[in-house]
């Protein structure tokens, strides 16, 4: 039976088909039901779709302005949520003046009871007016449809036409009321589109090479980018566009020029890949660089397409050296402890493996807040049997799978984060990373950094008052070494 | 004659909102009930952003529930969603109180919640079975998003908890009602602390502090993380309909001390916000009137102790000095009127609350003032940005949302309210009553310290 | 395995002493008796510098009496100094107790101050009368400041006050007696709440909390600045005798406890200082060890809290930070413990003290550490100077006297102890018991964020 | 009668004599007992002798090291007392490379029970050469004897002399042990002898000018110095040396070629003027700098000794004109506000009439630490009909002057603050300074602004709780006047 009803879904037994324990001897080769709406009532950790848009794919941009079209509090949510740093320089070699401009504004239309009675174009209109007055530095303005403005019905793509032309700069409206879709990943689709179907193909970039890329579906999430790119630039590859991290607007305008679209995040932005491929035939290829196994293996794969293989040797080595050392110490330190993985999406299955063959701990959970069929086939194929696969698990069936498969760590996010401590289980940070960047060799030791300093918190072994303990003893046992004394530790 | 200068916000475009909508207020007050679970009518994002912005600020899970409205109910209403969220909540937690948090979306397809409730309950009655359903107090709370604020959010909630679960009074149980508005854990333990000192008895409504700051103890077999300790008990919510007073901490918005006063003859009382010398004594006074309550020679020895503080401190280090404070209109009138006692110049005072009582009662406070007072109301952090770009303060006082602001300026920033991310502890650590004072005191003072007077380093000699 | 290297001083010469002569600590000790003065037996410099160093940590009046000897008594002996400053003390203040503390002066003088007291309450007695005499204890307590340190001298001074004062056990009082060493009025305050939690009544051998923090309070009449409010009464040192235990916090010198168990049978344990989760859940067993004290659940609560907020905060931004630690012994073990706890290295500690039990202990915590531990044992801070340099470590922990080593090093400083004369409210926020664990993590991880996230500023986001 | 027995006093008459109440009609002229010891168990707010040379003479000099000759105690005391600031300028354009000095350490040869028996010469000689040796950039060493080394008769001289010539610089003893002299007055003598008998004459200055001054008696508390320091070089006037504020060592040493000394403390160093004319034949001049009176006043007669008459006027001029706006101000709010000063000496006779005349304040009480009879002559001069005037107040002489003048504020050190506070007198620090430096024309302005602080801190009015309160109207006045309202103050 592959799949299973917990203890606490008793009275909502729909949730079955969403928990899937991997069985090889499965004949229906199942995968749990998933990417459907979560049920009425439950803890869920999804979120909505203006956030998949919003905090997922356009945040990174460094050069936009961002007008939320909402009451105030989905302008306020869409403020200072995710670490996805810039830095100011531009492909043209300036510099953008307003320095984290991404990170550190975010503006809204403020609808008020009458706008949602006579409709909110006009402040539409005029918030954009007063955005680029505002930040006249702003290259362009992303406004977002939230679920206020998705029912009232507002025409936002007429607007953001009319106003492109009267600012002669790009003004784009993204169309994802937080409503819409089961998940945020209907924000990643509609993000997708909207940059495509406006922007890609509309500008041309200052100059180009035979090996320009487009990186797509890296966010820089804590500084990721910024350890792959030198990875690229060893080997000659030139990163044309970034696909948002460390982003400006123009890079998503001339995406249509790489030679090679690589898609990092594939859950969030394959839709662009395939667009551009099936618009202007640029090819794409899935990489996966989580881990020092796949992250070898991509730039292989990568380097043989444009045939600079040796240079992609010399970075995999130059970095398995490094990174060598560290690798053993927490291999030791990690063996056989037990993950659970819960991330949004593809995290899923990139993870598992490396946590297994390099670290030596062994995943028995895995659970996404939106991933989709084709996601969870690689997840299936990349866990061992009897992990349980979890979709968008609510707060019940969290604690459920704390007890049943107890796990050493979880990796997950804010919000579960402190419900996992309560449960004695310790936390990683896995969407926006605690100590990290974590992709990459050096990556991947930084979270098996934050791994091991969670794991081994001297706080688990200390947290219930003991009223017996045995007395330490003074004597402690010593081996002189010249001038240092090394303690034995007991 | 000190002079102010009153300004609203002049573009239309947001820009850094200092405030959010009336949901999360209404999350937080059903967060502090003992059992007491949000459930949020409306979008995904409306339960998860929030929960995201607790976890954060209080390092706490917030264990909050949603409907997950989607674009079916968009066309068909949101009556399925509800009446089975309900359900499911209720059969699977067994709370003893859901506070059904509307939203945008919900009020805009103008799904009859009260209706829907009712229908509710009586499924849950079948399901359940009669004593098990009588248990699950089910609150409607009208949280239109569009209309005002997090801080009138909080308002509708305590209004609407108080309306529909209070009981017809019956005997005089001695107590006080406090509403604490949306503070942190310190600051509700310290209200309780005074309280405690004055021997005078309380109903908090609602009491988030232990359920935003609960110790890790598994060891004590009852606990659930959805259930944290602490809470106001719904009895007590019931019972507060015989307390012999209200006072509401939460100045610009007190509906529900008017619902006691109106229903029930529950007298009441708003403000001050309880920040410094003579806000915190005032809330003494208020509660001598209601109670023969005492002011207790302890107690006067903490106020000694704040005085004393700032005897020994203020004229010395913080003279002349100004500050911007911004955050929720309450505060930042407790404040401003606690930096005046300082001896300092609230030079810019911010709050994206659209309220003229604010703007007077900063008038008030101005008049303590040495200097000239700047009142921003419905105002954001963009606003108060360019104006500190135009005319610098010393210190800067407010939550972690202004921290860049704060960064770029190279003001520095002292951190007080919600939300406090980028640093850990200040949930739990008081700024009302006078010990509150005592900390904020500290809080400014080392600030100024390390910012003025370490580069001139033998100024710190004695 | 974790490896220790332990040096001590090697030069003669001492530069930025770590520790102050006896005296320092005997003045100390006899300020936290109700309506106790010391009365020093030396130069005006004897007294004046510790006036002054007490007045800049606690920013309180310090009321220290002296005999001013000069070349005469240099020649002469100070035997008329000694008895007329006695005799002007008793008449001018009428006090409860007066602590004759001796100086390097008076100890090589030479002279009799047991005889020179023997004299002086002769002579009190015929000008005051015997019942007013009576109730003035006189004390001797030698501290020759060329012996030891101000460690010592506290240690010597509770000693000659317990031998001299406490009175034959008559019927138990079923309290404990604490001696809490050279430490903060928040640090003993939350001693007192913790055992106040326990329903456990204590004797504090002595109580300098209120004295050395006491209220603005003109109001209450009976207040003098050279009577503070609170400290121990002498009523409670004549009964000390009668406790059911004694346990010294003061970890590297309790001869107290020891007059306590030789003469009066009164049983006692020493240490730890009560620093962090394992240090204070030890303090709470030795409690209970001596009486039928309990350890409550809201107890265990405040211990949750702590746990709670390692939990959620050490592996994510402490782990493998150094530190280095410095100041009283006690302190820097218990601080050495729990920055073990959190997850950090205590990468140098550094004591002025030259004690070997220091050192085994801190082997002993070094065994939690996860990394190289350098022990500085009877060192000065010019060393701990010199090494960090070599060795910067992340953050140093200690009192104010090495702010300009961490200003040159350009290492943030986390102030504890005394004396901390730069920041404002030190010696009122406690570091000891699972509350005072919760404020030193506090500082200790805002600190490290200040530092080290601030500028990487985006990791703050969440 | 002009002397006064306090209530406090009773059991100790002798303090009559030290208590004076000015009084124009006393026919002998009388003046307060001064200088004379302590009498025993008095909480007194004198210092001891050592005090009175390291923390006040010597612990200014930037270049020095200084070794305290004492147990542990002495040298921790002698740490970071005092604020005076220093450069690393020294005289020859070059910079001393050890930041803070003077303010960063201090050493001492940590006697223990086995020195007092044996004698601590040898420690003594030792702890030298490790200073020396620790700090090789120390261009002198100062070591001075303390009560301890004082009673065991340790000769300091024939070790300091040894060492001076075995290091190559100047190893200097200074012998006021703690007890000698009634006050630190008496360390402030031997620290003038010592430096003129050992270093005054013994070094050249790198060049002269016939407006050479020695500034005699200025320490640089809390930057004082570098008010002064402009006055003096727009007049043309060269400060050949400072003794001692922000001065090295080698400035001590060439003081002898100066053109004429100016003496600004009278009572610490007005002996090494005197000698260094008696032997140089450099004639001094007392100078008063606190207030812009007084220092008008001085730099005129500064100026027409050099007759640099008109640049002298220029220098006033200038300050005063800026300085007139904020002395006008602070005039209006302290106008009849009761002011005790509590100094070491001086300043006794520095302030009141700049305080009184500048400000409008009224001169209630006067007391020092340790003035002698000159002091206490000027003092009364000085002073208007009624001021009490007391030498050495004890602790409880203070709470009787409060009560009996009650002053609106005291100027006083920091063991007194707290006191005072608690007797609800504001004070402010006039040793070290609060926000300092007070001296010269701009300095005057800093204290009128620390008394106005601490006279109208906001706290005086609010140290009671009351019971009732008028309620506070909630209409209030308010005058339109463009955008802003001006509020009226109730």
């Amino acid at each position: 039976m592959p799949h299973d009803l917990f203890e606490v879904d008793k009275s909502i037994p729909e949730r079955k088909k969403h928990i899937y324990i991997k069985d090889n001897a499965d004949p229906d080769q199942e995968i749990p039901s998933c990417n459907t709406k979560t049920i009425p009532g439950c803890m869920t950790e999804r979120g909505c779709a203006f956030a998949g848009v919003k905090g997922v794919i356009t945040g990174a941009v460094k050069d936009a302005a961002h007008v939320v079209h909402s009451p105030v509090g989905c302008t306020a949510y869409g403020y200072g949520t995710k670490r996805y740093p810039t830095t100011p320089d531009m492909p043209d070699g300036g510099k953008f003046p307003l320095e984290n401009f991404n990170l550190k504004y975010i503006m809204g239309t403020d609808l008020k009871e009458s706008d949602v009675v006579f409709g909110g174009m006009k402040k539409l209109r005029q918030s954009i007016l007063e955005a680029a007055k505002e930040f006249p530095e702003a290259n362009a303005i992303y406004a977002y449809a939230t679920c206020t403005t998705g029912l009232i019905g507002d025409d936002m793509d007429g607007v953001v036409k009319e106003l492109s032309e009267e600012l002669g700069k790009d003004v784009v409206a993204f169309n994802a009321p937080g409503f819409s879709g089961p998940t945020q990943s209907k924000g990643h689709h509609v993000g997708n589109h909207t940059l495509f179907q406006h922007l890609v193909g509309t500008k041309e970039p200052p100059e180009t090479t035979p090996y320009d890329v487009n990186l797509i579906g890296e966010y820089n999430i804590d500084g990721d980018l910024w350890i792959l790119k030198p990875y690229f630039e060893e080997m000659g590859i030139n990163i044309l566009s970034t696909f948002t991290g460390d982003c400006c607007h123009d890079e998503i305008c001339w995406m249509h020029r790489a030679k090679l679209s690589l898609v990092r995040c594939q859950r969030s932005a394959t839709y662009i890949a395939d667009l551009i491929e099936k618009k202007y035939g640029v090819p794409y290829m899935k990489v996966d660089f989580f881990g020092p196994t796949y992250c070898a293996e991509n730039l292989r794969a990568i380097g043989k397409h444009f045939g600079l293989e040796d240079k992609a040797e010399a970075v995999i080595k130059d970095r398995m050296d490094k990174i060598k050392p560290d690798l053993e110490l927490y291999k030791e330190k990690l063996q056989g402890k037990k993950v659970w993985v819960f991330s949004g999406g593809p995290k899923n299955w990139h993870l598992p493996r490396p946590l297994e063959e390099c670290l030596g701990m062994e995943v028995v959970a895995v659970s996404t807040m939106f991933e989709h069929e084709d996601g969870y086939e690689k997840i299936k194929e990349r866990v061992k049997e009897d992990t349980v696969i979890v979709d968008d698990p609510n707060s019940l069936e969290m604690e459920e799978i704390v007890e049943k498969y107890q796990p050493d760590i979880m990796l997950s996010g804010v919000k579960e984060k402190y419900l996992a401590h309560k449960l004695q289980l310790p936390c990683v940070l896995i969407h926006s990373y605690e100590n990290g960047p974590y992709i990459g060799f050096e990556g991947f030791i930084n979270l098996a950094k934050d791994i091991y300093a969670s794991i081994y918190n001297p706080v688990w072994d200390l947290v219930e008052f003991k009223e017996e303990v045995e007395k330490t003893p003074k004597l402690i046992e010593e081996v002189e070494s010249g001038d240092n004394i090394k303690l034995k530790a007991k | 004659m000190s002079e102010v200068k009153v300004t609203k916000r002049e573009r239309n475009v947001i820009i850094n909102p200092l405030v959010t909508c009336q949901p999360l207020g209404a999350m937080f007050a059903v967060a502090g009930i003992s059992r007491g679970l949000p459930l949020v009518h409306g979008s995904q994002g409306c339960s998860t952003f929030v929960r995201y912005g607790f976890s954060r600020h209080f390092r706490e899970p917030s264990e909050i529930a949603v409907t997950s409205l989607h674009e079916d109910a968009a066309v068909f209403g949101g009556r399925r969603n509800l009446i089975s969220g309900l359900g499911n909540l209720a059969s699977r937690f067994t709370p003893d109180l859901i506070g059904v948090v509307t939203t945008c979306s919900s009020e805009i397809i103008g799904d009859d919640v009260d209706g829907f409730i009712k229908t509710a309950r009586q499924e849950i009655k079948e399901s359940l079975g009669e004593n098990a359903a009588e248990k699950i107090k089910i609150v409607a709370i009208n949280t239109p998003s569009f209309v005002e604020h997090h801080y009138r959010g909080y308002d509708n909630a305590i209004k609407a908890m108080v309306d529909q679960v209070a009981l017809e009074p019956a005997n005089g149980n001695d107590k006080l009602n406090i509403i604490p508005g949306i503070v942190n854990p310190g600051d509700i333990r310290e209200i309780k602390h005074i309280l405690n000192m004055m021997g005078q008895e309380s109903i908090m409504l609602t009491d988030t502090s232990d359920p935003f700051d609960s110790p890790l103890r598994p060891g004590s077999t009852q606990f659930k993380p959805y259930y944290p300790k602490g809470g106001t008990p719904v009895q007590e919510l019931e019972d507060c309909s015989n307390s012999s007073g209200t006072i509401s901490l939460c100045n610009y918005g007190a509906q529900a001390a008017g619902v006691l006063e109106r229903k029930y003859k529950v007298p009441s009382t708003i403000g001050p916000f309880p920040i410094g010398l003579q806000n915190t004594d005032q809330f003494l006074r208020n509660v001598k009137k209601f109670s023969d309550a005492e002011i207790t020679d302890e107690l006067l020895d903490e106020r000694g102790l704040l005085v004393d503080s700032m005897a020994d401190i203020t004229s010395r280090y913080l003279f002349g000095k100004t500050a911007a404070i911004y955050g929720d209109p309450d505060m930042v009138t407790g404040i401003a009127g606690f930096v005046c006692e300082l001896g300092m110049t609230p030079q810019l005072v911010c709050t994206g609350v659209e309220n003229q009582e604010f703007v007077d009662d900063m008038k008030e406070v101005s008049k303590k003032a040495d200097g000239k007072v700047e009142i921003m109301y419905g105002q954001d952090l963009r606003s108060m940005e360019v104006r500190l770009e135009e005319e610098p303060t010393d210190i800067i006082i407010g939550h972690s949302d202004g921290r860049l602001i704060a960064r770029d300026l190279d003001i520095p920033l002292v951190r007080v309210g919600f939300p406090v991310y980028d640093r850990v502890g200040y949930h739990r650590v008081p700024i009302v009553g006078y010990r509150g004072g005592i900390n904020l005191l500290d809080r400014i003072t080392n600030t100024v310290l390390e910012e003025y007077y370490d580069p001139v380093h033998w100024k710190l000699q004695q």
